[in-house]
């Protein structure tokens, strides 16, 4: 049954302030798929995120959305493109209040602020606070929110629970499970866990800017684990 | 190979010989030109110490140009007049003699860069232009409020300050005065940017937490660069009225710090002889554009934006690398 | 062997947890001693107490003789704390000869220095030869930093924390992301650096852990459970349960 | 000393604060958003007046040299942004400074070029010209009330912009962090071209409504564009809120400084020395001001750290 491919990465090579950080990534995500991507710090997860998002432009290699090649195009047109962000470290605009982060950036569509509102119920009265003094697991659920307003076709998310406590991340996974159930398919970024074991379809592991392994983390052997994860 | 050291002899040199030939061949025009082009690089040269070697980009150099100009040419005229300047804590009025004339200048404005210094270095980047350009500013609105010294028309002071008797209104005279200044300043500044004060001052340039942790206090380091640029600058506003024989506020004006900035620039940007390079084509520029047309300066705009868009090493930076490649 | 860092009953809890259980740990001259446990032991609670990052409920360090609970940690950097890796990146246009040239000054309090240059050598030159010559950068000390290598710059990082001549250097994940070869280089520069600095390792990789480190404490819930020669750890039953997991 | 005088003074420094309004507010947004330092600000300010100096002489409409002035430095500022200021984005300061230097230098060779040396006037037009009963007795220019109108018209407007609108929101987003908002699908470069825009019809307008109270000639745009600096570095950069309360402030201490020092200095020397004196300080009052707000916050009133 093949879902017709949304994102495809073939062989991305890419540096960073002439630094080699990507030496090949292949990745493949299919139509309503959550993929999550895994690998040690510093291994470069992120820079891939940057370089598909089009934030940092890869010096070879291909990447195609909906079959439309986009690596090299501004970053403001692939997101056009339907490609919501959800960037590591959130980088919600804490100068501007809970609602302007939300509709700012918000193309019309399924995706409206009653719908966010549902999802995120304790926004509901604090919409015209200034989002600056959000804590932590609120900020990460406005930026999910500020990304769904835009309506895209893949969600992505770099470092989804990084640093959140148990109770906000299982809010976090429940989410991003409805959102799932809506058609968005789903690229993640996170620590190996028992929810991402169970939430992600595929994955892939990088290493040293590589793609080293790929597959149901189910089937990831301990000693693979412990190689790459270090865990 | 051409490297920057022959180029920097090179156009010491030539700067020499021309000036002789222009005595020898009786040209005193060409002389007050090649002074001219001399004070100008010892002004740029104080502010690369600062902008090319420091990368505090300040708007305001003019002030400590204008500042040198003003305290000798109110030192020179009071002498010429024997009027008092002030009575307190001794009858002085004014001198004719070069060195305390210079030894003021440099007091003053080593206290002006002080001042403004400590002011505006507590801040960063682009508010540091802007305060810069204001407070130079300040001083040429005084300057054109302050009636007792010719306000906006300015002063003459009618004869050049003299210096162990040398007559100094003859023009190759005055000429190796000034050249002599510019040895000591460039081998001043050779010595301070490669010393290990010129090591700390361009590292602040990078990287503030760096520096901070290796010890070294940042603030501290800047301001005594600024002091020093901005004395070497006032020294070139003193040059610069004894040369005219003519004080006024356009000393002091935001166009004479952009002026300084584009010798550096054109002349190639940290390089320690950029400065005499771009004076010398700025003068030259102005001299032979200006008598075709009086409206030189659209030209000179589009060489500036042309030299930062496609070649920012400057003409330093061109030779080396056309050499280079060659 | 006189001891150079000491830690004394070292607790310090957030709400519920204890992230440290009443640590002691002592680092002495000459030696490499290992802090390893699993994620979530707390080792980056305990590094965070000992550069003064996070301050201690109770508990002591001190800093060959000199109690530092309670100083800032520039003034623990002062006193000759150098942490490797925590250094913000190095001067990229400097060459690898002036970074290392910059941290000695700094430390000698030599930038009030106008007339001296750094070019002819007469300056430190010797020290900072040998510094180059222990972190294996000699040959390459004109090369301007910004085109070192990942393996490099950790190498630099390191020469520049021996400038400020240190009286122990921390080292936190230092082969993190380092080829196998690079990482038998590092090892070989730990080996000839220990002598004049001790050095605090934190690190997962195993194999480098047990291969160089003289001495290893194992940390597991905020507590050193086990502390000994890499053969005593090895065989060390309830550290093979906790952590090694091969029990 | 009359309470006339005083509040004559009072409200000329208001107008001035206004103008000065005009000039720093398309500045600071410029500054706040792309972080970038433009000293050709002023030559907008000379295009707009001689533009409006332009239309005037061929239809003799004052309304439609107005219009001219603003349209005229909107369209010369959208095409430096695209063509030149584009490039300086990612570029340091210094290469900001100086290119926009070089434009001044070009603009003011190209105006007197074309337009001569001589000053050129416009005259105000027949209902705005004279004064005006404004209370008790006291009579005022309807001139320069229409001038203050008229900046209280675009405060507002402005205000609307950046605190209503979804445009407004995207500015200050791009401010925060100019990355993310473009990584959500916000055209950043087609916004800096419109603000550009903005900045320089703000400036233009302004040149011609003080070019008709004082003459048009060439660089008359730069001592007003280092007043926008000193207005920005006071209300704080990007903030437009500190933009108009720094510029008034700037207008009512300048303006009532120059009038109230010497007359204080009359009551304790000769009127010939206070009147010198007092003037010397009065043109440095501003500056000193600028110092001491340095000194206390120096990011400004309402300005935040740049990042």
């Amino acid at each position: 049954m093949n879902k017709s491919i949304i994102l495809k990465l073939d062989n991305i090579y890419s540096s960073y302030s002439n630094v080699q950080v990507l030496n090949g990534v292949n990745l493949l995500v299919r139509k309503g798929e959550i993929v999550s991507l895994l690998g040690r710090n510093g291994m470069g997860k992120t820079t891939t995120i940057k370089s598909i998002c089009g934030i940092l432009k890869p010096h070879s290699g291909k990447i195609e959305f909906n079959s439309v090649k986009i690596n090299g195009m501004e970053s403001y047109k692939i997101a056009r493109l339907g490609i919501g962000l959800v960037p590591e470290g959130r980088r919600i605009f804490a100068n501007l209040t809970v609602k302007e982060n939300l509709i700012g950036s918000s193309v019309k569509g399924y995706w409206d602020l009653d719908k966010i509102l549902t999802l995120f119920p304790i926004f509901e009265e604090r919409l015209s606070q200034l989002s600056s003094n959000l804590s932590g697991g609120e900020q990460q659920m406005l930026a999910i929110g500020r990304a769904l307003m835009t309506n895209p076709s893949l969600l992505i998310l770099d470092e989804a629970t990084e640093g959140l406590s148990p109770v906000i991340s299982k809010k976090i996974w429940n989410v991003l499970r409805e959102v799932s159930n809506e058609g968005i398919s789903i690229l993640i970024i996170d620590k190996i866990s028992q929810d991402l074991k169970e939430f992600s379809n595929y994955s892939y592991i990088l290493e040293r800017g590589k793609s080293v392994w790929n597959g149901k983390l189910a089937e990831l052997s301990s000693d693979n684990s412990k190689r790459f994860l270090g865990v | 190979m051409i490297s920057e050291k022959n180029i920097s002899y090179i156009s010491l040199i030539s700067l020499l010989l021309i000036a002789i030939f222009a005595e020898y061949f009786n040209e005193p025009y060409l002389i007050t030109l090649l002074s001219r082009i001399i004070i100008f690089s010892i002004a740029a040269i104080g502010l690369n110490l600062v902008l090319g070697f420091g990368n505090l980009i300040s708007f305001g150099h003019a002030a400590f140009f204008g500042l040198g100009g003003y305290i000798s040419g109110i030192l020179a005229i009071h002498a010429f007049n024997s009027e008092l300047l002030i009575s307190w804590p001794f009858l002085f009025s004014g001198s004719n003699n070069s060195l305390i004339i210079w030894s003021f200048t440099i007091l003053f404005c080593s206290l002006l860069a002080l001042l403004l210094g400590a002011l505006c270095l507590r801040t960063s980047g682009v508010y540091f232009i802007m305060i810069t350009l204001a407070f130079a500013q300040m001083l040429y609105y005084f300057a054109i409020s302050w009636p007792s010294y010719g306000g906006e028309d300015g002063f003459s002071i009618y004869v050049r300050s003299t210096l162990f008797g040398i007559n100094t209104m003859q023009g190759l005279n005055f000429f190796l005065i000034c050249f002599f200044w510019l040895l000591i300043i460039l081998f001043t500044i050779n010595r301070v940017v490669k010393s290990p004060f010129g090591l700390a001052l361009r590292a602040t340039r990078f990287n503030l937490t760096r520096v901070k942790s290796v010890g070294i206090n940042p603030f501290k380091i800047q301001l005594i660069a600024f002091v020093l640029s901005g004395a070497i600058t006032g020294i070139a506003g003193s040059l610069y009225v004894d040369l005219n024989r003519f004080v006024s506020p356009s000393l002091l004006s935001w166009q004479m710090s952009g002026e300084f900035i584009v010798f550096i620039l054109i002349g190639g940007l940290g390089r320690i002889y950029g400065p005499l390079i771009g004076a010398a084509f700025f003068v030259t520029f102005e001299q032979f554009f200006g008598s075709y047309t009086e409206h030189w300066q659209i030209f000179l705009g589009i060489i500036i934006i042309s030299t930062v868009l496609f070649a920012k090493g400057g003409i330093i930076g061109f030779i080396l690398e056309y050499r280079k490649n060659e | 062997m006189n001891k150079i860092l000491q830690i004394i009953d070292l607790k310090k809890n957030f709400g519920a947890i204890t992230a440290s259980n009443k640590i002691n740990f002592c680092l002495e001259t000459g030696e490499i001693h290992a802090l390893i446990g699993p994620n979530g032991a707390g080792k980056s609670t305990l590094i965070k107490q000992i550069m003064g990052e996070m301050k201690q409920d109770s508990g002591e360090i001190i800093l060959s003789g000199i109690n530092i609970s309670n100083l800032t940690t520039e003034d623990r950097i002062h006193l000759g704390f150098a942490r490797s890796f925590q250094i913000t990146d190095v001067i990229s246009d400097f060459t690898i000869f002036q970074n290392v040239l910059l941290a000695k000054i700094g430390k000698e309090k030599k930038f009030y220095n106008f007339y001296s240059s750094i070019d002819s050598g007469e300056l430190t030159y010797e020290e900072i030869k040998t510094i180059l010559l222990k972190i294996d950068l000699w040959d390459e000390r004109e090369k301007p930093a910004s085109l070192l290598s990942h393996g490099e710059r950790r190498q630099l990082e390191i020469g520049i924390a021996l400038a400020l001549n240190p009286k122990l250097i921390l080292l936190d994940e230092p082969m993190a992301g380092l080829s196998l070869d690079k990482i038998e280089k590092m090892k070989v520069i730990f080996n000839q650096i220990k002598d004049d600095v001790p050095i605090l390792l934190i690190e997962h990789n195993m194999d480098v852990v047990f291969s160089i480190a003289n001495r290893i404490s194992v940390l597991v819930n905020g507590k050193i459970i086990a502390s000994g020669t890499s053969s005593e750890i090895k065989s060390n039953l309830d550290v093979k349960e906790a952590y090694l997991g091969t029990a | 000393m009359t309470a006339e005088l005083l509040i004559e003074q009072l409200l000329n420094g208001l107008q001035f604060g206004f103008m000065l309004f005009l000039m720093s507010a398309g500045l600071t947004l410029i500054f706040g958003v792309m972080g970038l330092i433009n000293l050709a600000h002023g030559s907008f300010y000379m295009i707009g007046a001689f533009s409006a100096a332009a239309t005037f002489a061929f239809f003799n409409s004052f309304w439609l040299s107005l219009f001219a002035s603003f349209s005229c430095a909107a369209v010369v500022g959208v095409i430096v942004e695209k063509t030149i200021i584009r490039k300086l984005y990612n570029r340091d300061h210094l290469d900001q400074v100086l290119v926009t230097f070089a434009l001044i230098l070009f603009f003011s060779e190209l105006i007197r070029w074309i337009f001569g040396a001589f000053p050129l006037y416009l005259d105000v037009p027949k209902i705005l010209n004279g004064s005006i009963e404004i209370f008790g007795g006291i009579y005022y220019s309807k001139y320069r009330l229409f001038i203050i109108f008229v900046g209280l018209i675009i405060a507002t407007f402005l205000f609307f912009l950046i605190g209503k609108t979804n445009l407004g929101i995207q500015i200050r987003a791009g401010q925060y962090d100019r990355e993310m908002i473009s990584a959500l699908g916000v055209n950043i470069s087609k916004l800096y071209t419109l603000l550009f825009g903005i900045g320089a019809a703000l400036a233009g307008l302004a040149g011609a409504l003080i070019g008709t109270i004082q003459s048009v000639e060439v660089g008359m745009g730069e001592p007003i564009l280092i007043l926008a600096f000193v207005i920005i570095v006071i209300g704080g950069i990007g903030s437009i809120k500190g933009a108009l309360i720094a510029s008034l402030l700037v207008g009512l201490v300048d303006t009532l400084g120059r009038f109230l020092i010497p007359w204080v200095l009359q009551t304790i020397t000769n009127p010939s020395d206070a009147m010198s004196i007092g003037s010397a300080i009065g043109s440095m009052l501003i500056y000193i001001l600028m110092a001491i707000i340095l000194i206390l916050r120096p990011t400004g009133l309402y300005g935040k750290k740049l990042s």
